[in-house]
Formats: C-alpha cells, structure tokens, sequence
C-alpha cells in the first residue's frame, strides 16, 4: 500500500500511548537503567528512551522470547495430559522506539520460523504485534544497515515509523495496514504532514562494502581454514552477539517437570557454543570455534539468502557492541568481501 | 611501547616462542587481544591502561595452544591467573612466557612461574579502598533489599555465557550447566535458571577468582557479577587468610580445611 | 521403564499403629515403574524375606524397596535375600519408615504422608540405581615392618607365626631399640636384657622372617595388597656372608674414644663396633665418620686382622626391591635432649643426665657396669634428684602433652638408685603422678614407703653449681608453694618422650597424616587405633605416641592380627559403594579438566593422575583415576568437582538427586 | 485455614547424624513430621547444588548435619564441608536468601535427643518464618 505521510506532537503520542494501554496493548520500548538501554515494558513515552543509537537487546524478545512456554502437561500413574499454549490469551503488543534495521530483522526471523512448517504460537505473537519505529538520527562506527541494503531512516518492516523533526514533532510514515488501524485508534492525535521532511533529520551511514560480494565470497571461502582460524581467533564462543542478534532464531526445547507436572519450554540457543553440535556418540562436526564463527557469518550471509530467499543480517552492529572481546563483524565482514579469491 | 615491541621481535625471530598474546588497537578507541605469530605484526602490540582483559584466558585455547609455545603481555590479574592455572595442574613451568609492565612503565620479563610469584607477592591486597567499600555498601543492606536487587539483575541474565567465556579459570571442558544427567541448571534463562547459574558460577571460582573482573565487563546487559566474587574473596581472605593466585603450588582453599576453622553458626 | 517392587512392613505394630500401611502400599502402587506393592506383618521374618524372593521372581523387579526399620539395620538382611534371587544386592534400597517415622510422629495422616514420600524417594533412587559388583583387590603376603624395637619385634614375630612372610627393617645397626638400652623394667623390675633378647634371637632365626639391620626405607608406592618398597641397605663396609662375628676387627681398631650411642654417650665404642654384645645381627659395621682409614686413609688393622677376610671398605649402599602387601611403622621415639632446658644446666654440668643416660649408669652391661657412678668424677652420688615432666606438660618451654612413662620411669630410677646406693637420698620433684596401669600405683608407693624415695609436688625452677653441689631451687606447692633447695650430687632429668627426627619425612614418604607432634595419626582415634588413613599401612608403638613396653607390645599383636586379617584372603573383597572418575567417548576421553582438587581433599590419598595416550603414544590428557583399593567412599571429592567428573556409587548424583526432587514432589495421587 | 505446615529437608551423614536419628526412634522420643531426612555418607558428600534443589523444588527450611569436628568416620569429610558452608552461607545471604531457613548442626549417634530437639526448634522456626515466598515466587518467574 501506499505510504501515507502525517506529524505527531510528542504530547499527542503521550496520550496514544494511554489509548494503547486503553485498548489492553502491551508496549515495548526502550528504557534507561542505570548504564544500560534495553527493551522494557513501559506505560507513557516518558519511560522510553530514544538517545541512544542502539539498545543491548533486539525487539526480537517481544515474540521470540527468552523463554516461553510451549505447552504444559499432566501425568496421571501412566496417561499423560497435554495442554496447548491457549494463542488467544496472548496480549496484543506495540513496540515502540525500534530502529528500522530491528523492524527490518522481524523479515528474517518470520522468514525462519514459516518456513516449511509455520510455528504457531511465533505467528500468533507476530500477528498481535505493531511495530512503531523511530528513525536513527545518529549512527556509530559499529552501525552498517546501508551496506545490507537497509537505511536509517527505511521503512521496511515497521507499521508506523516516526521521525524526530524537532520542536517536539515526529513526522510519521504510515506504512501498513496496521499502521493504518492504529492512527484510526488514535483519532486526530496523527496531523496532516504539510509538506515535512525526513532526510535531513537522519544519521548518514556510509556504505563500508559491496554485499553483493559477500555470497560468492563465502562460498569460496568455506574451506579456508587458516583464513577462518585468523577471523576468530580471539573469540571466546559465548553466546552474546547471538542473544542481541534481531535475526538469530536458534533455539533448545528443554522439558521441566517434577511430580506429576510440568511443562515444555523454548529458549534462545546459539552455535557459537562448543556443544551447540555436539553427538551423543562424542563426535562433533564443528569442533573448532573457527569453523563456529564460520557457520555464523554463512547462515546470515549464504545458508539463509539461498533458503529463505532473506539476508540474515540488517547491520544493526547490536553483535560488534555487546561482543566481549571486540570482535566486531563489519570487520570481519569487509574481510571477506575484499578477500582475494 | 617500544622495548615490548623488541622484546616480542627478539623472541619471535630465535623461534624462542611461536606466539605473542598481547593487545592491540580496537574497534573506537577500545583495545583487544591480538595474536602475533610473526615478526612483522608486532607492531601492532601496545600496552596502557585499557589493556584490562585477563588474556590468561586463551593459554587453554586448544587453537592457540596449536600454535606453540606462547609469550604472554600480562597485567597483573593476568599473572595471577597464570599462577592459578598452575596451582590447578592446568599449565606447567614451561608453558609460558610472561611480559609485564610495572607502575613505573617499565618492562619486566617474567619467565618463570617463580619470578612471577615474587612480583605479584608485592602486589596490593585483592579489593581496593573503593572495590571494599562498595562491598559493605550492599551487605549492609536489609535482606529483603538484596534479594530485589539481585533478582532485578539476574532477570537481565541472558544466559549467553560470556562471564564463563572470559573467565581464564572457567576452563572446564563440560561446565555443570551442561550436565542433563542430572540437570543440575536449568538450562532457560528464567529466574529461578539465572539464579542457580550465578550462585553456582560464584561459588565454583571461590578461592580461584583473582578479581580480574572480565565478567563483568563481558556481561552484555551489566550484572555486576564482580561483587559477587569479591564477596567470597573477602569472605575467603577474612576465614582462611587465603588469596588466590598468589603461588604456582598452592592448595585450594576448599579442598583444604584446619581443624579450627569458625563454626559458629553450627549448632 | 523400571519394575520397582515396595514392600511395606508392619514391624509388628511398631510402624502400622501410627502409619497407614495399606494406605502407603496403594499410593506405591500408583508411581509410574511400581510394579508390585504390598505390606506384610514382618518383612525381615523368613516368609517376608521369602515375598520378596518370589516378586523379583515372579514380576520380574528391576529394583527393591523395603520401607521397614533403618537401613543401618536390615539393610544388609534385604540386600543379601534380593541376591538369592538373583537381583543385584544395590538395586535394593530402605526407607527407613521406623526410626524415622512411626516412632517419632503420632498416628496421623502426616505420618502416614510422610512414609509415602519417604517410600516416593526410595522408589526414585531406585530407578537410577546401578548393579554393582564388589571391588577386588590382588595381596602379596609378605608385610614390611620398619623399626626393630619392641613393638617391631613383635609385630614381626606375630606375622611370621601366622606363616606369612615378613621383611624387617632396622635402621641400626642391630635390632632391640630403645628396650635393650634399658636396665630393668618396671613395675616388676626384671632385667630388660633378659627378657627382650631371647625375642631378638627368634626374629633372627625365624624362618619367615628376612632382617635388614642398618638400612631405611627408600621409598614406598602403590596400595593396600600392592606395595612396592625400595630398601636401602647401607654399607656395613663388611661381607656379612663372611663375617662370623669373632670381634677380633674390635679389639684392633685403634679409634677408640668415640662416644657410644647405644650408652647414650656415657660409654665409648670403637670405629668398627657392634653396638652392644648381644647385637642382632652380631656383625659390626665401620663407623666411616671415625675409622682411620676413612679420614686418613691409611689403617686397615681390621682387613689385616679379619680370619674371613670379610672386611670391605668399597663396599656400597645397595637398594633392595621387595613387594609387600602390608606396612606396619614401629619407629618407635627418641627423648627431648635437656639441653632445650638452659635453667636445668644440661650439658653445662656433666652430672645432669636424662633418663635414657640413667639406664646405662644403671645397666649391668653398661659403661659402669651397673654401679651408679657420676659422670663428672665417677663418685658415688650420695643424693641424687629426680626431675619428672622435664618438658612434659609445658606448653611453655616443651611440649603440651604428658609423655605417659617419665612418672614410672622416674620412680623405677629412684628406685634403682636406692638399691644400689643404700645410704643415698633420692627425690624427686613431680607435677601429679600419673600411674593408671597394672600394679603401677603399687610400683609407685614402693618407692615411696619402702624405699624412702622423697617425692616433692613442684616444679625446679632453675639448677645451679655451688661448691662442688648441684642446687636444685624449686617449691613444694603442698607446703603452701615453700621455696626449696636441695643440693645434690647428681640430677636425673626425665625429659619428654618426642617424635623421631626422621619421623615426618617417612610419613611422606609412605603418604600417612601425622599430628602437630610428628607422631603418626591413627585412622580413628577410638575404633580404628593401629589403622592409618592410607589402607594397608598400620601402626606400632611409640611412634604414634609415648607408650610403654606393654603397651607398645600389645599395638604390636594388634597391628599384626589387622595384618593376618589382610592376608587371610586370596583377594581383598569391598564394598563398590566408591568415588569413580567419569570416562567419554573421544575426542573428550573424560570431562575432568585434571585441576586435581579432589586429589587434596581425599583423605585416604586414593586419587592418582592417569595420563590419557592416543595410539601413537601422544599425550592426550592427563586426568584423575580413583585407586578403588584405597577409596573409602566419603564423596567429599565429588561434591568438590566443579564439573561433575567424579561420582560415587551408591550415592550417586543421579540417585540423591531424584531423592530430593521425589521428596519434595508430591503427586495428587500419592494423597 | 489450618497452620502452615513448612517443608523440610534434612541432609545428613550416614554415621553420626542418621544413627543419633535412629537412637531418637529408638528411644521414642517424638518430633514434627514436616522434617524427611536425606541419607548421605558423610556431610562432605553433599554438594551446595543440593540445598539450591531443596528450595526449588519448594523446601521450606533445610537441615545439614554430620559428625562432631575430629569424630568424621572419614577423619576430614565434616572439616571440608565446613568450609564449604562458611562460603555458601556467605554468598546466600549476600545475595539475600534467608539463610535462617538453613539449620546446620553436628550431631552424634548418641545424640537422639538432640536431634528431636533440633528438629523441633527448626520446624518452629520454619513456621515462624512462614513459607519461602521469595523462592516460591522464583519458581514461576521469567517465562513468557
């Protein structure tokens, strides 16, 4: 659809933000705790935080969280009663504040969790969820959304984005269906744009390398062991970069019960760890972190292009940023589209 | 740092080791470990007061032990860590060269276990005036108050694991976390899961944390795991008059005992 | 899925007058993997016992739970009826719904709740529990006792009637320890002599036995049933093969005047010298720090002189490596010298001797051929003090504990002192007198009442010279702390009994724990007395503490029965309840990281290190290995392992862990 | 609504603890049922994992308790232990977990009676301190 163009004073988005909670909507948004912004639920725009250039965590957690339950069950001597996640109790959620390199990765995770067999209960959450993003205004040397064919200010993915024009004025970019719902919902609180821009009120994030490259790269790449060795040397395979990533899906099913109860739980995993692969039988075929590092940068950049037809990576820098040890993957990246092959 | 840069030269070019572990310029104006197996990289090292990261932790690497034998750019938590990884059997006498840089800004070669001990012996006791003070600052909180503050920390825990990962004395090869035979963690990150993890991390690197506080600086969403392990380092030095790190054949405060240690909160 | 059988028992109406049983065996009935519950009136009667037999039979059981009286009670009764019918002996378990239950709680429906989850755990334990089969461990009947006094005569002698072979180790020269410096003995008096050297004779000439005189223990490796022992057997400088003992190489040897450490230096000896005339073996040795030839290397009378040309000056230590499945550590002590006692002038008045120089003045066979002669002028001392706890019970100066044999040792001298010197006036300064044992206090007042031995209640402060006299300055604390002075002629200090200054280089040596004296630590202080920590190694004598001559005997025999007892099996059987090291499949090998906690905390030294080779002989790892021989299941290592590498059977992390969670679970139906 | 009944786990050593257990029923002397007792071989056997598993899986109050100092049927598995909870304790309570819902005790196999009385004080003092809220809480917290 076409997008359509308005402004928003930041008292007329205070009160969306009451008709939201109004209408039983959960928001997510940026938060400021002590150091640290990260993703919180809030319930006025003066909790949320926009300053900073990116928060530790991805949005990814408002339907791929942590941890959730799947399903519960029941043991009785020896029948064993299943109860689904009821999907109609899920709540309906606004987040709020993402960057559009986040709302870009809710593609590429939606693109892992339908395909082939569609997850139900992820569906369901992504269906109960609007996005309403604000654009970057300032970007840091870890930021790469334009070399993955994003932007600072790209629309791609979210249902409302918001712009800082100053004077206490967001322009907003009415981009989809339920962007259009919501500024129904928000009756006249969203203003006629009278010819406003947004371009001039944008971080400029300088394109660091031709991604067209990085495919081919990869593929040829792959059994250079020395280069991949060189690469990740100073990794320490935690679990970090995967756990802020807004596209990494991996996830363990653990099972917890005692008694005659218990429950089905899925939570985050990640192949940077050593046992990620790891055989019952003791073999395991990605021993080395080399060869882990490896098969993080072609999931994003060759496993999922070529399955689910979508980069696995929006540029976000999130991974550079919460890395321990600076292994920052723009580097790294660079590398290997300028590699000699 | 010109005589570390030599210095590093001189022993790549005899062969005298295969490896520099030192640190280099980052990411911003961050540094980070680099590698340096020849000659010509060296000048990439440097050495101030950024280089806080215990690069103790990759002289287990199993991809950097491949690369030979290794000279070590040290500060001082990284000696300390070198000597309890050799209390605990984990490297030996001829594993590693240290190099290290004292207050005065010069540099010290290092190249026994021995020589290390003698310049860490004179080091400042393990938590600083401040690291003490923040200490009593939450043990002198009321219960109900400690338990909400740690619980709003650990609910950030992701579970990621880089507190292990940066900790050069989480060496094990299967950590507990990772036993399902029985589940002794909970492997989600959920409260009850993060709680067990920290309590378990904490008392695992009791009398071997040598506060070099990688994992707090590795946590992604900022617990700050270091009081916890100055806890136990206090609470270590306080009954036992232990410190960890200080000997390359020392025993383990926990797998030693005096008859006379205080019991009285037994009945 | 497990096929668990519960059994409830009645006890009687110990457990079902307050506890529903039936109650308890339906709600058994319904845990998933319970494939048989019921109650019966006596579970440990025969027909209970046979209930049993016949549902592992019949319902084919997996696993056994008794919930009756404490395990420490029937469990052994249960586990033995499970192996008469075939189910291995630890898949059967107790809850204890007795001692822990039915006779501490009320009738009540949480007494009965509470015995179900008691059976609920039992039940879950089960289900992780392991078949396990005893521990066998090879033993080579040969025992190694070291030290050749009293007690290692003894110790000897008992192993050897027993038929088992015995390897005697004599630092010495000759066998006899400190007994056979002795004069007499107390309390009936007989000569020391007398009695110990016809025991000296039969080690020799036992035919089980094999004597090393004047050779140490090199080193010791290995466990219970399997030791390896290094001796070293020093240079006699002699072939003994040769030598026939004649003694002539003595009455030659020109170095004459060297002090006599069998005399306690009251005597003097030769540089080729037996210690005392009736040495076992009775062939001397060249005491190389004083024979001419040594120091000057010129002399060789004794080659000259020798009938057998046995004599030897190049010989060299030899090293001798025997297997032994038993030690048995008869080191014995040695005596505080007084010269840690300035006040007392030991060493600065030569007529200020200790106890052990008394017994040679006193000793037919000793320097003055028993007459009581003083060192300084060979005068006949006409008042002699004695001086008990010299050191003794003086956390001050000496050392804190009572060295138990000075009170006897010390009325015995003035005993002996006033029948040899009729007219002499002994005393003897004293703290308490410490006399419990057979006809001891009687020994004591004999002293007193019929040899008119003076006793004074205090304590010398100081000895001094004054024309001629020794002062002794000290009080009689029962005539109200009344300053004393006695002027004597010579003083006798009966100083403390202490560790041998060998005594914590051989405990490493054989890896035993020993107490802040030195003396060697017994494995339990009341029930495991001649035992050490490490299995197979057992104690004799004074070198676990102060003891006297029947004292150290009887530990002899004991630690010799305990040794007999190890040998009376082919194999030696234990229980598998033990710590054992996780090994994987490659890559990993094993999840221990070889930190090696586990090896310090081990009370028994049971934790080794195993290097871990690939097939071309690279080491892989090196991780740690539980010596089954050794481990006495404690489990303290395995609450250490930071990553779970060791467990112990029967006591499983698996098992204990389901105990808790079932303990604390209940089910709906369990109520 | 009937008193709070707490539930409490106790872990003990085989040689001291469980027989001065066995001498309370023995000598029928009587105590709260809410106490179950956990066999071990020597109190340096149980691992801290252990008490962390009592209270999520929903104890009320735990009870550790082995052999008198120098009395260990394994001479030292009591000495280690010690230090262990020294430590622990610590950390717990830093952390703010109510360490008084740990009752930890020597006590010999001639001690039956003081093993009743032990039980009966923590069962008062349990109850006194009501359920374990915080860990009860815990339990179900951080799944979405």
């Amino acid at each position: 659809m076409e997008i359509e163009i308005k402004v928003i004073s930041r008292d007329a988005l205070e009160r969306v933000f009451s008709l939201w909670l109004a209408a039983g909507k959960r928001i997510l948004a940026p938060k400021k705790t002590g150091e640290l912004v990260d993703f919180a639920w809030v319930t006025q725009l003066s909790e949320v935080c926009l300053d900073q250039v990116q928060t530790v965590q991805s949005p990814k957690l408002a339907i791929f969280p942590k941890v959730e339950e799947l399903f519960s069950y029941q043991t009785a001597f020896d029948q064993v009663t299943i109860q689904d996640r009821p999907l109609e109790a899920l709540e309906e959620i606004v987040v709020f504040g993402l960057r559009p390199c986040d709302a870009a990765a809710f593609a590429s995770l939606a693109a892992i969790f339908t395909w082939d067999s569609p997850d139900q209960l992820f569906s369901a959450r992504f269906e109960k969820m609007t996005l309403v993003g604000v654009s970057c205004a300032r970007a840091d040397e870890y930021c790469f959304c334009t070399s993955v064919g994003g932007g600072p200010g790209a629309t791609t993915g979210s249902d409302i984005l918001l712009t800082d024009i100053g004077s206490g004025e967001y322009l907003a970019e009415i981009i989809s269906e339920k962007g259009r719902q919501t500024v129904q919902a928000a009756a006249g609180k969203f203003q006629p744009a009278a010819g406003k821009e947004k371009e001039s009120h944008l971080a400029k994030v300088v394109p660091s390398f031709a991604l067209a490259k990085i495919t081919p790269a990869l593929a040829a790449l792959f059994d250079d062991d020395a280069f991949w060795a060189e690469q990740s040397r100073r990794c320490l395979g935690c679990g970090a970069c995967a756990y802020v990533c807004p596209t990494c899906a991996c996830f363990d099913i653990q099972d917890e019960g005692a008694g005659d109860s218990g429950k089905r739980l899925r939570c985050w995993d990640s192949c940077g760890f050593s046992m990620f692969t790891l055989h019952t039988s003791g073999h395991n075929p990605r021993p080395l972190q080399s060869q882990r590092w490896r098969q993080r940068l072609m999931h994003k950049f060759a496993y999922m292009p070529e399955r689910q037809k979508v980069l696995g990576c929006v540029g976000c820098g999130r991974c550079s940023r919460a890395c321990p040890v600076d292994m920052n993957v723009l580097e790294h990246l660079r590398a290997i589209a300028e590699a000699k092959i | 740092m010109e005589a570390l840069k030599n210095k590093a030269r001189e022993w790549l070019d005899s062969r005298m080791v295969q490896l520099v572990i030192g640190y280099s310029q980052g990411s911003g104006d961050s540094v980070r470990a680099v590698f340096v197996h020849d000659p010509g990289q060296v000048e990439t090292l440097l050495f101030d007061s950024r280089c806080r990261q215990n690069l103790a932790v990759y002289l287990l690497k199993p991809e950097v032990k491949k690369m030979g034998k290794a000279a070590l750019v040290a500060n001082l938590t990284t000696l300390r860590a070198v000597l309890q990884l050799a209390a605990e059997n984990q490297i030996g006498e001829h594993d590693v060269l240290t190099l290290t840089v004292n207050p005065a800004g010069e540099l010290l070669v290092l190249s026994t276990l021995e020589a290390i001990e003698t310049y860490v012996a004179i080091s400042a006791p393990d938590l600083s005036v401040e690291e003490k003070a923040e200490l009593e600052k939450y043990e002198k909180l009321g219960m109900e108050e400690r338990w909400q503050f740690w619980q709003e920390q650990f609910s950030r825990c992701l579970k990621c694991y880089a507190c292990r990962a940066a900790c050069p004395l989480c060496y094990c090869s299967r950590c507990t976390v990772e036993c399902n035979q029985p589940q002794w963690i909970p492997v989600p990150a959920h409260d009850l899961g993060n709680l067990e993890w920290n309590v378990m991390r904490a008392m695992h690197l009791a009398g071997r944390c040598v506060n070099c506080g990688d994992c707090s600086r590795a946590c992604p969403v900022n617990i700050p795991l270091y009081l916890l392990n100055q806890k136990l380092i206090s609470d270590v030095f306080r009954n036992f008059n232990a410190r960890s790190g200080m000997a390359a054949k020392a025993e383990n405060t926990l797998s030693t005992f005096k008859p006379n240690d205080k019991e009285d909160f037994i009945r | 899925m497990a096929r668990i059988g519960v059994f409830i028992c009645h006890c009687g109406e110990n457990i079902s007058a307050t506890v529903d049983v039936q109650k308890v065996a339906a709600a058994a009935a319904r845990i998933p993997g319970v494939a048989h519950s019921v109650d019966y009136k006596y579970m440990c009667s025969d027909p209970g016992q046979q209930m049993i037999k016949n549902a592992i039979k019949e319902k084919n059981l997996t696993g056994v739970v008794v919930a009756a009286c404490s395990p420490r009670m029937h469990e052994p009764t249960f586990r033995r009826a499970c192996a008469e019918a075939g189910l291995n002996p630890f898949l059967c378990e107790m809850a204890n719904i007795r001692e822990h239950c039915s006779w501490v709680h009320e009738k009540s429906d949480a007494t009965t709740n509470k015995a179900i989850d008691l059976v609920r755990m039992m039940i879950e334990k089960v289900k992780k529990s392991k078949a396990l089969l005893p521990i066998k461990v090879p033993v080579t009947k040969t025992a190694l006792v070291l030290g050749g006094g009293i007690a290692g005569i003894q110790a000897s002698l008992d192993i050897a009637n027993t038929g088992h072979q015995v390897i005697l180790v004599e630092k010495e020269p000759s066998i006899g320890g400190h007994m056979s410096q002795l004069s007499e003995t107390f309390p009936t008096l007989d000569c020391s002599q007398c009695i110990l050297t016809p025991r000296m004779v039969e080690v020799a000439q036992h035919p089980n036995i094999t004597l090393y005189s004047y050779a140490e223990l090199e080193s010791l490796e290995g466990f219970i049933g399997n030791f390896k022992a290094r001796i070293r057997k020093k240079a006699r400088s002699l072939d003994e093969k040769l030598c026939t003992g004649c003694g002539l190489c003595i009455q030659k040897c020109p170095a004459k005047k060297i002090p006599s450490e069998f005399d306690a230096n009251m005597g003097i000896r030769t540089a080729i010298y037996v210690p005392f005339p009736q040495a076992i073996p009775n062939k001397p040795v060249i005491d190389r720090g004083h024979c001419t030839y040594y120091l000057k290397g010129k002399c060789r009378l004794c080659e000259k002189i020798c009938p057998t040309q046995a004599i030897r000056f190049d010989q060299e230590d030899e090293i001798i490596a025997v297997d032994v499945g038993a030690v048995v550590l008869a080191t014995g002590f040695d005596i505080k010298h007084g010269d840690f006692f300035p006040e007392y002038g030991y060493g600065k008045y030569k007529d200020i001797i200790d106890g052990l120089q008394f017994e040679r003045l006193a000793s037919a066979s000793g320097p003055t051929l028993g007459e009581i002669r003083r060192p300084s002028d060979g005068k006949i001392p006409e008042t002699v003090v004695f001086v008990a706890c010299a050191g003794s019970r003086d956390p001050a100066k000496g050392i804190e504990y009572c060295s138990k044999i000075c009170c006897m040792y010390t009325a015995k001298h003035a005993m002996l002192y006033k029948h040899k010197v009729h007219e002499g006036k002994p005393y003897v300064f004293y703290m308490d007198i410490r006399a419990g044992g057979k006809m001891y206090e009687e020994f004591v007042r004999r002293a007193m009442e019929e040899d008119g031995v003076q006793y004074i209640r205090g304590r010398v402060s100081r000895i001094y010279e004054r024309n001629g006299k020794l002062i002794v300055k000290g009080a009689d604390t029962l005539l109200g702390a009344r300053p004393m002075e006695i002027q004597a002629d010579m003083v006798v200090l009966a100083t403390a009994g202490v560790a041998n200054a060998g005594a914590e280089e051989l405990a490493q040596k054989v890896h035993i724990s020993y107490d802040a004296y030195y003396f060697y630590s017994e494995a339990h202080p009341k029930l495991r007395p001649v035992e050490t920590n490490t299995a197979g190694i057992f104690l004799a004598g004074a070198c676990q503490a102060p003891k006297d001559i029947p004292e150290s005997v009887a530990q002899a025999s004991a630690a010799a029965s305990k040794v007999a007892a190890l040998f009376s099996q082919a194999e030696l059987i234990r229980e598998p309840l033990i710590a054992v090291v996780d090994r994987s499949a490659p890559p990993l090998y094993s999840t221990c990281v070889g930190c090696f906690l586990c090896q310090s905390s081990c009370p028994y030294q049971a934790i080794e290190k195993e290097e871990i080779r690939g097939r071309d002989g690279q080491l892989i790892k090196t991780v740690a290995k539980v010596n089954p021989g050794l481990c006495q299941g404690c489990g303290t290592c395995v609450a250490l392992c930071r990553s779970k590498s060791i467990d112990i059977q029967g006591f499983s992390h698996e098992q204990v862990y389901s105990e808790v969670l079932a303990l604390l679970n209940r089910r709906e139906s369990d109520v | 609504m009937s008193e709070f009944q707490p539930k409490i786990v106790a872990f003990v050593c085989n040689w001291c603890t469980y027989a001065g257990a066995d001498l309370t029923g023995t000598s029928r002397m009587k105590y709260s049922p809410q106490v179950s007792i956990i066999r071990f071989p020597c109190t340096g056997r149980i691992d801290f994992m252990l008490l962390l598993k009592a209270f999520a899986n929903g104890a009320d109050g735990i009870i550790v308790s082995g052999c008198h100092p120098n009395d260990c049927h394994y001479t030292s598995g009591n000495f280690h232990a010690r230090r262990r909870w020294i430590l622990f304790r610590g950390l717990l309570d830093f952390m703010g977990i109510d360490t008084r819902r740990i009752e930890f005790s020597w006590i010999s196999a001639a001690e039956g009676a003081k093993w009743a009385q032990l039980v009966n004080t923590t069962a008062e003092n349990i109850r006194k301190l009501g359920p374990f809220a915080n860990y009860e809480k815990l339990r179900h917290q951080g799944v979405s």
